[in-house]
């Protein structure tokens, strides 16, 4: 599903951010990447949606080879893939509803499925009764559920999800592991980049350690 | 898809009242430059038809003439293209008219006690573009007929006039163009602002895999309401303002403006302004989103 | 305190390039709109004027005016006021212009073989604003002094040309006030689309205890300045438009224009352009934020 | 130094967040609030610096009764307080440098204290290397460290801090649980509102526990 073969990315030349990273991560696979700050997770994720560029290697997700996608056609990539974004990116001038109604929009998915699934995404993470707040009416914890609703919607293919439940307490924060493993169960890809020890210790998944633009270690669990 | 987008086109305008607003009224205020531009130009050129009207061709006719060469002229002139009406004026006709329209200079002329003008035959030419031309080309056709005194058109009259209406007219094609180009540099500028205010809606829409078209369309499908409403607010803006003029100085100026009615822009170029904006709105749009969206091809 | 906001606004103006040349660039096209009216109307005055001078009293004298009253009379209108110069044509002068001026219609009056034309004074007037009224204060003191036969200064045609320049100054000050008022609206509103564009940085202004003057003023600042350089840009494109005509209609039109000079506006409307345009600057922007603040104040 | 009584605060009348708080936090105090996501512990901080305000009872901070100060006056309780907020709030247009140092800026501080001070606090959160990209260019963490950076650097007497160590791995978090520990010994009040157990783990501060609106229990540890 996801491979990568000496992935090497620097923003400024003088700074690598990833050194000759490879990695497989077959179908259906539950793969965690952890590192400190900075270490390189969220590049990695937005290497694997074509949303950064790399300069050496090759990543093949979804049996596309991402470095030869032409410009025009990159949205056929990231329309198979559900990002939850570290900063969230939800449109404040947008409901809650909207917000998540979103992702399928754009895919001009008919009108009533929009409804019934944007409603289901909202049940999931608990938000229905928020369905017509505007994020900046939000706790911080809301914000987050209602991106990892928008990147659940339209039940992709593959799910990334950055920092996922950084603003969210243990007991949610397992609810949303659940979900996550629920999606995981019915064939999603996922890889979650955290902090968070006590989300890597809930979980028996391979753990991918970064460090310094390497992996560190990758740990099987469970 | 374009239903969709249209759906989504008008959930943002929704969303985004203020610069929506904001929008349109600076469209609207800029459209209404050429709009009146035109409504002047437009005016300026029934007005000077008005005084075009007046020039005719006078035909002075010898003393001696015979009554065959009076006839053979006059035949002459109704011949002569576009024109209209011949009227022969007697040299007594003449005298009296001459008389009438000196009369408060009392006195300057009282002691003449016969009558020194020719007589001479008017003609009118029907109205058309090319009038001027076609009293001309009358006049040097005639000329040298036998019989015929003098021929008097106010060739120079005609020929300041004329200089000045291409003076007028390179001045205001000139003007028409300066105006046009920047009320499409304010259009787009406006429209590039309301775009710009909305970067994180489509950067988020690149993120989440929508077609590059579909970010556009609905930016475009604005572009072009803000720019249709906005040409019709500033129709209407115009159309107050003609309402205005007809009831505040319709013929109220003497026998300068006699007869003068304030003439609305015409259905083709209220067309024409509608279209032209439309066309902006979309352009501006569209440039400013492809702008934008390349920006992010990495 | 001020220096601190000035450093901070020309920062905002480099960190918000795009937004900054969006808002100049509509201001400068806008503020081009009354300038080109103001150009417009300061040649079309002096066009005028330069017509105007040609008003000039003349007084006909009787054919049996005694020396005495005619040296009188030339006394009394070297008094009248603003009077310049009083010249005396005989009736020989008179019959001379007289036939030199309808040379071209030859025969119509050739039959005359005596003068029919009276002596005059041809009074030329000092210019000014109230010229033409002066003149007929002239004309209405000396009407009915012994030796006068009559008085002329064009009185219709000076009636018509009064009613038609009234006409004018309603429909231009009209206009000016239509422009001015949608200029306004266009940059007002070009400046709230730029401050809308930063509403993040307002609000965490607010958020980390920015004294709210001190949130205004960089704003205010930016706005003056925008309004500032978009008002030198559109003079200079106006200057630009100035020296085209200078270099390519001078004089090329005939006798119709000879003579004529374009004029750039007065440094007095210049000022006037740069100063409204810095107020409205100021004014569109310290409207906005002072509503965004507001909006804030719960 | 901060003084609550009877504390309601509803957005919709129907959904009370704040319910009757009461809470009395000394000068050079530390205290953590935690409890799950939405319940109102965001919002609290946000009424002591009177971003929002009450429906009912009475705040004191810094001796000022906050619900009586006139809007334009508000601005002096603010910068006695430095926030980091839960989404950070950093300028996108500005560098971090930039950032750090608008808040100096703002109280019209001398230019040479404004270029050390901004020093000194990104050296305190290790982030002199990034001072002049810009807050798209940083990781998660890195905008975060950002955020904290701003809310210390002009030495406020209180500092509220909300969610801070979200996006930080265990041990930058520790690292600026100490910053914050040493700007406590330095005299500063701090309010920290946290879902990290570690965190609460790590320290021995008393930990007020908020759910639905209440005061669950004060917990004092160490
Ligand atoms: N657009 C960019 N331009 C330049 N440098 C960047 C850019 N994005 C990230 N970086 C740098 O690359 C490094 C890795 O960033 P990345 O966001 O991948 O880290 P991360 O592992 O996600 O960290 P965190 O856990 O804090 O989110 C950081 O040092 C960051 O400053
Ligand atoms: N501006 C607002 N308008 C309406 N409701 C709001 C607003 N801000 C917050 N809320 C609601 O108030 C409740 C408490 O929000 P608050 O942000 O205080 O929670 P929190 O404890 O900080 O949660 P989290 O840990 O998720 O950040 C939430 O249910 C939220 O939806
Ligand atoms: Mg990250
Ligand atoms: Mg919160």
């Amino acid at each position: 599903m996801i491979q990568l073969y000496n992935v090497y990315k620097a923003y400024q030349s003088s700074h690598p951010v990833l050194i000759d990273i490879s990695m497989v991560i077959r179908e259906g696979a539950f793969v965690f990447i952890t590192g400190p700050s900075g270490a390189g997770k969220s590049t990695l994720l937005k290497i694997l949606f074509r949303w950064e560029k790399f300069d050496r290697g090759q990543v093949l997700v979804n049996r596309m080879n991402i470095g030869k996608i032409p410009e025009d056609r990159l949205y056929l990539l990231r329309r198979k893939i559900g990002v939850v974004f570290q900063d969230y990116k939800l449109l404040p001038n947008k409901t809650i509803f909207e917000n998540v109604a979103f992702a399928l929009e754009i895919m001009g998915a008919d009108r009533k499925a929009i409804r019934y699934q944007t409603w289901e995404a909202l049940k999931n993470v608990g938000l229905t009764h928020k369905k017509d707040a505007y994020p900046l009416q939000l706790s911080g914890g809301e914000q987050q559920r209602t991106a990892i609703a928008r990147a659940l919607v339209n039940r992709p293919k593959i799910l990334l999800a950055d920092e996922p439940t950084g603003n969210l307490d243990p007991d949610i924060a397992s609810e949303i592991l659940s979900l996550f493993e629920a999606a995981n169960k019915a064939g999603t890809t996922i890889v979650l980049a955290t902090h968070s020890q006590d989300l890597l210790r809930q979980s028996d998944h391979p753990i991918v350690t970064l460090n310094q633009g390497r992996i560190l270690e990758t740990q099987f669990t469970g | 898809m374009f239903r969709n987008a249209l759906h989504y086109a008008i959930a943002n305008i929704r969303s985004n009242r203020q610069v929506c607003l904001a929008s349109i009224g600076s469209i609207a205020v800029a459209l209404s430059f050429p709009g009146l531009f035109l409504f002047i130009f437009v005016n300026l050129n029934s007005f000077l038809s008005n005084w075009n009207r007046e020039v005719q061709l006078m035909v002075y006719l010898k003393d001696d003439i015979t009554q065959q060469q009076q006839v053979d002229i006059e035949a002459l002139l109704q011949q002569s293209p576009n024109a209209e009406m011949v009227t022969f004026i007697s040299r007594e006709d003449a005298w009296t008219d001459f008389q009438t329209l000196f009369a408060d200079k009392s006195g300057l002329l009282e002691e003449l006690d016969f009558n020194p003008l020719p007589a001479s035959f008017r003609v009118h030419f029907k109205e058309g573009p090319d009038r001027v031309d076609t009293i001309r080309g009358a006049a040097d056709s005639t000329k040298g007929v036998p019989g015929i005194e003098s021929i008097d058109y106010g060739e120079q009259w005609i020929a300041s006039f004329e200089t000045f209406l291409i003076f007028l007219k390179i001045f205001l094609v000139a003007l028409g163009g300066i105006l046009a180009m920047g009320v499409l540099l304010i259009i787009s500028n406006t429209i590039k602002l309301s775009v710009y205010s909305r970067r994180e809606e489509i950067e988020l829409m690149l993120l989440i895999g929508a077609n590059p078209r579909f970010i556009k369309t609905p930016f475009f499908l604005e572009g072009i309401f803000h720019g249709t409403v906005g040409a019709i607010i500033s129709i209407g803006l115009l159309k107050l303002l003609h309402l205005y003029f007809q009831f505040n100085f319709e013929g109220t100026f003497g026998s300068m403006t006699q007869g003068i009615e304030f003439q609305f822009i015409g259905i083709f170029y209220i067309a024409m302004i509608i279209g032209a904006s439309m066309l902006v709105g979309w352009l501006g749009s569209s440039l400013s989103v492809n702008q934008f969206l390349k920006s992010y091809q990495k």
